[in-house]
């Protein structure tokens, strides 16, 4: 019988994702010989026709990293729905609007503004935009046009399972991939990783004090980051006990704090504002002013405590007052 | 035949208004005028209650009930030379002194003050002198306010005037400052018109 | 920090002497105090009766124009006349207390270029003398200690209360002390604060012109053979009045009525001139220690 | 309780109840509509109206409907949940439903009593309803828990109303731990000459109780004692009290007084807090005669042993029963009880806080307390008004509500003072023949026999001013005034200034609470007012309870009152703790947190954040633990978890995220 | 799922009020207002919990994005909380949320905290009538929809209750 077929493909993101199915390393070998890849812009050359021209559902599985915005991308996500049996939602972008989505805290005109008029190293006088479609002599040429907000893959099609991280650390990859080829699949709409939180596998865990409170949240480069301490006992922001576990808290071993890129757990309904809820109640201050003061490091609580996940949460985007 | 006139009081309710007690009680400093309790505090602690025809305490009674005319007809309000004394006594921390200027400007607006009274017109008198120089002069001042109120009185004054002469101490010349007169008055229009603007 | 000078109008006109005093002083004392460019009338307390917006525009034209002259920086704006450190404290306060008040008064002075922050901080000389120099420094300069001068401190009304900070509104002690400092002794008496008439001395004579008699009467009665005062209207309220009270009183008090200042400069050995006492019409001569 | 013919999970089959309440709800909310939108919301399979779902019949649509319509979850829309919420709960227990399936929707007082217009309170209840139904519905079989209670009971404070409170529930059979901070039990009530109305003898009343508190097998009385720390909950305290050292063996000690009068010291040395520094005590001294434990003590930093390590111990010679020990310790007991009475009683308003009085300035101004002393026969001056100058006083002013009803120290009024002044200017008049002045704002008489001694106070002649006093001065502008002090006043009835000279001032100061409530406050986890006086449960149907339960308040903590207000309330404060510990078991409302472990990352976070100390982290698993007898139900650390491990009973995540959508999606 | 019937919204537009209120302070003090019949504006929907302390801005949130135009929290005074500090934590919490909502474009009018006390049916009152005129100026809250896919399995129902007791 022949192999089980797989695709790849990228939307709104770096590319990190793809890179990161290397990390297999030897690995990858095997996953080779059991499947046969499709559909993998990074790695072969498939075009669009050749995904066409497959049967609906002959993709056993199907890897889309990257958020959606275009149009372009909103049709590929369409047709490798169509074409797929398994849809996995690769990465935090697709899982949950990732750093592209944070996009949805402006409104797209001062998008494009910025991007073609504003930055210093714009020289655009005629305030020229790219446009959907122009004529040129030898025809007509299209663009993909943007929507107003960015969105998270589950948002235009639907999604049987979710590999978070950015990039996905490559044991879940592994761990997923194993899952898929033995055929015993946990149900629909799971999310490929431990349903705890990132303290649970942090090394640092037993360093935090039993009783933290927070007088003052400092960021990363005021002070000298012990090696060995819980981060938040040290006052800088981690995002570690709202987040999903699966990552070894790679971050932390590097001494940086978590940013959240696994997304939350299944229990909570919205990542950025449980961890608000959690990191607020412990500063430790009973005064308006002192409060105000203690948060006055915290100068973008959306952009922090929602840096992957603003399309997945319940605000979605900026509010456009009509 | 009895040399003494009997008379009969009564205040009417319709001759009271109730929003007065309100208004004044909406000024600055007038906030806690309904927490009153009447203990007399401030009549007592108050170097000039003996000469004013309503003891502070009765003005704000009165205030408080709506005897609007009573109440800015009073020299109380005029006696009141804003020792704070009883704005720092008051257990009910009524701003009293705030409460007779606000009485004052009600006075003064409605021009209900006793005539030929000289505190109103020395007021007065003093906020000219201020818009047109942007300094006090009391030499002036006081000269203005006597020949408006009382003119013969001010040959009695003169002795005193002519010793602060000798000694020094009285110019009669206008005070100036450097030029800051119009921008001082340029100050006072805008908030002028920032008042119209606030209460239309 | 730095200190500015705000006179006053009154010191400028009938409280002359309490004007060169202070001056001498600061010299004397060797503080470096400029005096406030281009300041107006505080609006004392009769402008507050037409208009409180205006009265506290005027005063707060005297803090943005310290503010300015020192560069936004924080500053101190030393003002004698007690009438004018009222109303620059009162101004302060209900300015920050009224967010609409606020607005009119940033914008008005804005209008004129002016910058209103708040971050003037008002201060009476005696709250400097005793509290910044301190009285060793002060007793440093006494050249002339006043050996048998027995000073009755007045305060007066305003510059320990509602607003002022420094001293106890019942029973303030800083004057009291300086003047011990000076030498002389201080002579404990329950009117230390008890209002002089102010202006009613001028307009309804009968009422203004007791309240003096009673303090100086109690004065004299607690054996002061001299009063030291801090503000213009008490002090030429008590003593150009003195001959009146006792013609209409039918007494002969005789007690010289000084500023605090003066009675410093005194202290300190300036010439009489220097620190105006040839403006008191109840010489100071009069008591001994003072001769 | 045996029912539960449900578990969570399967198919809701929801019954909705709407109320009438007579014209209460139906007046403003169109009934009939609300029944009818409810009957269209998902799960509901019957919806009903009914004059009074309170009464017999309307529980028994209720039951009948649950069993013949096999209904699982109850909604009643009617009054507010504090009301009757206990009521339906037992009607679907009544049915065999466990009582936790049920649900209210509060239309009468947060809807047909407060609003205007009858489409907007329609409206409003049928979203309430809504709200109901879809919370209802994931709801889930809840027991309430029952906890066994410990029997004995602690009292601390023992003043009049501790002491009372002490002996009622030492008489019921009960063992009491009265813990007093002060040398002796008694208070400030031993500390006064009469008390009024009736001017009886305040020692000759409260003596006899003190030493029945003494000789009561059931009472363990630890003087010089504070509570130090305090953990556990209703029917299970375990209590710290610190027990300091008096250098005296109590139980030796028969109070001769030998070592007092051989003391190195001749003279007294120390004020006497007793006599409210009047007089001076020894290092080893009795606080007053009737003092209870009558035993002496010693002031460890007046006794030159104590202080220094040497003196001539002359008492030590003196005591033949050799009861001095200078190496006494503090004692730590630890004891459990199942609740307690808290009657820490007051502080004086401290006098010099009215510069204006001249207290503290003038000698001859006293305060009420000291005049107390004064008159007392045991007191400092034996009982004659004997001021601090040596005379005696022919004028005599009282100044009421010296730092009450003054928004600059206590906005409150201090209740007794009122009658204290009468008292007190009887009391001075009988003993010098003064003529005395009363200085008032309002005269407050109000409870039994008041009244009369108001009356009896004016026919004797007192004087009495309607006006606060500005100043107490000696400024004199009379011959007359001279070398008195002078009252400035405004009689507000006459309506003129007075200047009145007199010889003595006496204030009435304020109570105030203890400088140091707040401290026991959270020791206790109770509540206090703005004035620091500790907060009833509710002003008028619980007013000895305290928002913790199990512990109640008795006397003047609680707000100012006199003797008679105080004993009052002890009496209830002993009734109410021994109605808990006599039913042997306190039931728990099932409404507190817990912790899925299967979810918990062990990140602490909700571990400081617990008020009761109830979560605790388990270091083996890596969790965090809830001891769900610890927590009282405020799910703080639900609203905490970053990860969703923790949920509240009743208020679990997903009941309020319903509540939420049914209030909002069908309105 | 819902065969239920909407009853139409006012025509004008009414502000819609999700309030939390704490058990034993605020609540209380709306049952006061009741008790006391003082008539104020029908626009808040009262859900109760024990202690604002249970009050997490994912509730908060889950209102607006229910549908609701503001959102009032309830708490006892500081100081007076039944369970010692359960308001100061809600607090905390409730100024990092408004930082975060200022940043999302939500009108500070919206969202509001108030401390009641039992006693204070009359603030009640007062702060309901005045957030609702607040916010029927600014208008409706009109949240961007969260985009839905289309189906692509037959849907199976997620259970109506997941994460509940068992």
């Amino acid at each position: 019988m022949s192999k089980p077929k797989a695709g790849f493909y990228w939307c709104a993101s770096c590319g990190g994702c793809e890179e990161s199915v290397v990390d297999l390393a030897e690995d990858l070998l095997p996953v080779v010989d059991a499947i046969d890849f499709v559909f993998f812009p990074l790695a072969m050359d498939f075009k669009r026709q050749d995904v066409e021209a497959l049967a609906d559902g002959e993709i056993t599985v199907c890897f889309i990293n990257g958020a959606i915005r275009s149009s372009e991308q909103l049709g590929m996500a369409e047709l490798l729905r169509r074409k797929s049996k398994i849809l996995i939602a690769y990465g935090s972008c697709a899982h949950q609007g990732g750093i592209p989505g944070l996009a949805n805290l402006y409104d797209l005109e001062s998008i494009l503004e910025t991007a073609f008029q504003q930055t210093p190293s714009t020289d655009n006088p005629g305030k020229t935009r790219p446009l959907p479609q122009i004529t040129v002599a030898g025809g007509k040429l299209t663009l993909p046009t943007l929507d107003e907000s960015v969105k998270s893959l589950d948002q235009v099609v639907e999604v049987d399972y979710y590999l978070p991280g950015c990039p996905p650390p490559v044991a879940l990859l592994k761990a997923a991939v194993q899952a898929i080829l033995s055929g015993n699949l946990p149900p629909r709409g799971t999310v490929l990783a431990p349903d705890k939180a990132l303290c649970k596998e942090c090394p640092r865990l037993d360093s935090k004090p039993d009783e933290l409170l927070i007088t003052q949240f400092k960021r990363p480069h005021e002070i000298e980051i012990d090696q060995q301490k819980c981060l938040l006992a040290q006052g800088l922001l981690c995002l570690g006990p709202a987040t999903r576990s699966g990552c070894q808290a790679a971050c932390i071993a590097g001494n940086m704090p978590c940013t959240g890129c696994l997304g939350p757990t299944s229990r909570t309904r919205d990542q950025g504002a449980a961890a608000m809820g959690a990191l607020g109640s412990l500063i430790e201050s009973t005064e308006e002013d002192q409060i105000a003061s203690a948060l006055e490091n915290l100068p973008d609580p959306a952009g922090t405590f929602f840096r992957y996940s603003v399309p997945t949460s319940m605000m979605f985007r900026k509010h456009q007052n009509a | 035949m009895a040399a003494w006139k009997i008379q009969g009081r009564v205040k009417h309710q319709e001759e009271l208004d109730l929003d007065f007690g309100k208004t004044i009680a909406s000024k600055s400093g007038g906030e806690n005028l309904y927490g009153c309790i009447q203990c007399g505090t401030c009549s007592s602690t108050c170097p000039l209650s003996i000469y004013m025809d309503y003891t502070p305490r009765k003005i704000i009674a009165m205030t408080r009930a709506g005897f609007h005319d009573e109440v800015l007809r009073s020299n109380t309000i005029w006696l009141c030379a804003s020792c704070y004394a009883c704005t720092v006594d008051c257990p009910r921390q009524i701003r009293i002194t705030d409460v007779m200027y606000a009485l004052k400007r009600e006075a003064i607006e409605h021009g209900v003050y006793p005539r030929r009274f000289p505190i109103p017109v020395l007021a007065k008198e003093f906020f000219k002198s201020v818009m047109k120089t942007g300094r006090s002069n009391e030499g002036l001042i006081v000269t203005w306010m006597i020949l408006k109120t009382a003119p013969l009185k001010l040959f009695k004054q003169m002795g005193l005037g002519l010793k602060l002469l000798l000694h020094g101490r009285l110019s009669v010349l206008e005070e100036h400052m450097d030029g800051g007169a119009e921008q001082l008055r340029k100050i006072l229009d805008h908030v002028e018109t920032a008042k119209k603007g606030a209460t239309p | 920090m730095k200190y500015l000078y705000y006179p006053g109008c009154s010191l400028k006109g009938t409280g002359k002497a309490y004007d060169e005093s202070m001056v001498a002083v600061f010299q004397k004392l060797g503080m470096d105090v400029e005096e406030l460019q281009g300041w107006n009338c505080c609006g004392a307390t009769s402008y507050m009766s037409i208009d409180e917006t205006k009265a506290f525009a005027l005063i707060a034209r005297n803090l943005a124009l310290a503010e300015q002259q020192n560069g936004g920086e924080p500053v101190h704006l030393i003002s004698p006349c007690a009438a004018c450190y009222l109303g620059l404290c009162k101004a302060q306060k209900y300015i920050a207390e009224s967010e609409e008040l606020k607005t009119i008064i940033v914008d008005s002075l804005g209008s004129v270029g002016l910058k209103y922050t708040g971050n003037v901080k008002v201060r009476h000389p005696l709250d400097i003398f005793v509290n910044d120099l301190g009285l060793d420094k002060i007793a440093k300069c006494v050249s002339h200690p006043l050996k048998g001068l027995k000073v009755a401190s007045y305060y007066g009304c305003l510059i320990v209360r509602p607003y002022a900070t420094f001293d106890d509104q019942y029973n303030p002690m800083t004057m009291d002390k300086l003047m011990v400092a000076l030498g002389a002794e201080a002579v404990d008496w329950p009117l230390k604060t008890r209002c002089c008439g102010g202006t009613l001395t001028g307009t309804v004579e009968e009422a203004g012109l007791r309240l003096s008699y009673m303090l100086l009467k109690e004065a004299a009665k607690r054996g002061a053979n001299l009063v030291a005062t801090a503000c213009p209207l008490c002090q030429f309220n008590l003593e150009c009045y003195q001959s009146k009270m006792n013609h209409d009183y039918g007494d002969h008090v005789h007690l010289p009525v000084a500023f605090f200042s003066q009675v410093m400069g005194k202290a300190f050995g300036l010439d009489r001139r220097q620190i105006g006492l040839q403006r008191l019409m109840v010489p100071v001569e009069t008591s001994p220690a003072m001769a | 309780m045996i029912m539960s013919n449900t578990a969570a999970g399967d198919q809701p089959r929801i019954g909705v109840f709407v109320c009438y309440c007579g014209r209460n709800i139906a007046s403003k909310v169109d009934v009939e509509k609300v029944r009818q939108f409810a009957e269209k919301l998902p799960n509901v399979v019957v919806s009903r109206t009914y004059k009074f779902m309170c009464s017999d019949p309307g529980q028994e649509m209720i039951q009948q409907d649950i069993k013949e319509l096999k209904l699982n979850r109850i909604v009643v829309a009617s009054c507010s949940p504090l009301l009757h919420e206990p009521t339906f709960r037992r009607t679907c227990a009544a049915a065999g439903l466990n009582p936790f399936y049920f649900q209210m929707a509060n239309i009468r007082e947060q809807v047909s009593w407060v609003t205007a217009d009858t489409v907007a309170a329609t409206r409003k209840a049928s979203a309430l309803v809504a709200a109901a139904v879809s919370r209802v519905a994931c709801h889930t079989s809840l027991e309430k828990k029952r906890v066994p209670v410990h029997a004995d009971v602690m009292v601390v404070g023992a003043g009049i109303s501790g002491i009372h409170a002490a002996l009622l529930l030492a008489n019921a059979g009960k063992k009491v731990y009265l813990v007093e901070r002060e040398p002796s039990i008694g208070g400030h009530m031993a500390q006064l000459d009469k008390t009024f109305p009736t001017l009886d003898c305040s020692a000759c009343i409260l003596t006899p109780k003190m030493s029945e508190v003494k000789n009561h097998p059931n009472i363990t009385c630890w003087t010089l004692s504070e509570v130090e720390e305090v953990s556990g909950f209703a029917g299970n305290f375990k209590i710290k009290v610190r027990r300091n050292p008096r250098y005296i063996k109590q139980e030796l000690c028969v109070a001769c007084g030998q070592c007092v009068d051989v003391c190195v010291f001749k003279e007294g040395k120390v004020l006497d807090d007793f006599n409210v520094g009047l007089s001076k005590h020894k290092p080893i001294y009795m606080p007053f005669p009737q003092a209870t434990p009558a035993c002496v003590l010693i002031d460890p930093t007046a006794c030159l042993k104590l202080s220094r390590g040497k003196c001539a111990q002359r008492c030590v010679e003196a005591c033949d029963r050799k009861a001095i020990d200078f190496e006494q310790q503090v004692i730590h007991e630890e004891v459990e009880v199942g609740a307690v009475i808290i009657a820490t009683g007051y502080q004086m308003f401290d006098a010099r806080k009215t510069p204006e009085y001249g207290y503290g300035k003038y000698l001859n101004v006293y305060t009420m307390m000291e005049v107390e002393r004064l008159v007392n026969a045991a007191g400092p001056t034996q009982g004659e008004v004997i001021m601090r100058d040596g005379k005696t006083p022919k004028t005599v002013g009282i100044i009421h509500c010296v730092g009450s009803r003054d928004k600059r120290h206590h906005p409150y009024c201090s209740s007794v003072c009122c009658m204290a002044a009468l008292k007190t200017a009887h009391l001075v008049r009988e003993h010098t023949g003064a003529l005395v002045f009363n200085f008032y704002i309002d005269m407050r008489t109000p409870l039994k026999g008041y009244e009369e001694f108001y009356d009896r106070v004016l026919q004797e002649g007192v004087q009495f001013v309607r006006g606060r006093v500005a100043e107490v001065t000696d400024w004199a502008v009379t011959p007359a005034e001279d070398g008195k002090l002078v009252i400035r006043v405004e009689d507000t009835l006459i309506g003129v200034a007075r200047r009145i000279p007199v010889d003595m001032v006496i204030l009435a100061t304020a109570m105030e609470a203890h400088h140091d409530a707040a401290e026991l406050q959270r020791r206790f986890n109770i509540s206090c007012s703005k004035e620091g006086w500790f907060l009833e449960r509710h002003p008028k149907l619980a007013p000895v309870s305290t928002f913790s339960d199990g512990i109640f308040l008795a006397g003047v903590c609680q707000g100012p009152k006199d003797i008679p207000g105080s004993v009052a309330q002890a009496g209830a404060a002993a009734a109410e703790a021994l109605m808990l510990v006599d039913k042997g078991f306190v039931e728990i409302e099932p409404n507190s947190a817990w912790i899925d472990d299967e979810v918990c990352s062990g990140c602490k976070t909700c571990v400081p954040l617990c008020p009761f100390h109830a979560i605790t982290y388990n270091a083996q698993d890596h969790v965090s633990v809830i001891n769900e007898a610890l927590c009282k139900g405020c799910g703080t650390c639900v609203a905490s978890c970053p990860s969703g491990a923790a949920q509240q009973k009743l208020f679990t995540d997903e009941q309020i995220h319903q509540e939420i959508k049914g209030v909002l999606n069908y309105v | 799922m819902s065969k239920a019937i909407h009853l139409p919204l006012a025509d004008n537009f009414e502000p819609r009020i999700v309030a939390f209120f704490c058990n034993w302070c605020t609540y209380t003090a709306s049952d006061l207002a009741g008790i006391s019949r003082m008539t104020y504006a029908p626009n808040t929907r009262v859900i109760r919990v024990m202690c604002s302390g249970r009050i997490e801005p994912q509730l908060l949130l889950a209102a607006l994005r229910e549908g609701a135009d503001g959102v009032l929290i309830g708490g006892c005074h500081p100081g007076d909380c039944h369970y010692q500090a359960g308001n100061y934590k809600c607090l905390r919490r409730f100024k990092l949320l408004k930082k975060y909502l200022d940043q999302m474009g939500i009108e500070p009018q919206r969202v509001r905290l108030e401390w009641i006390a039992a006693s204070e049916g009359d603030k009640v009152q007062k702060v309901t009538n005045e957030m609702t005129e607040q916010i029927r100026k600014l208008g409706p809250l009109k949240l961007t929809a969260i985009p839905k896919p289309p189906s692509h399995h037959q849907a199976d129902q997620a259970p109506v209750c997941q994460g509940a007791v068992s």
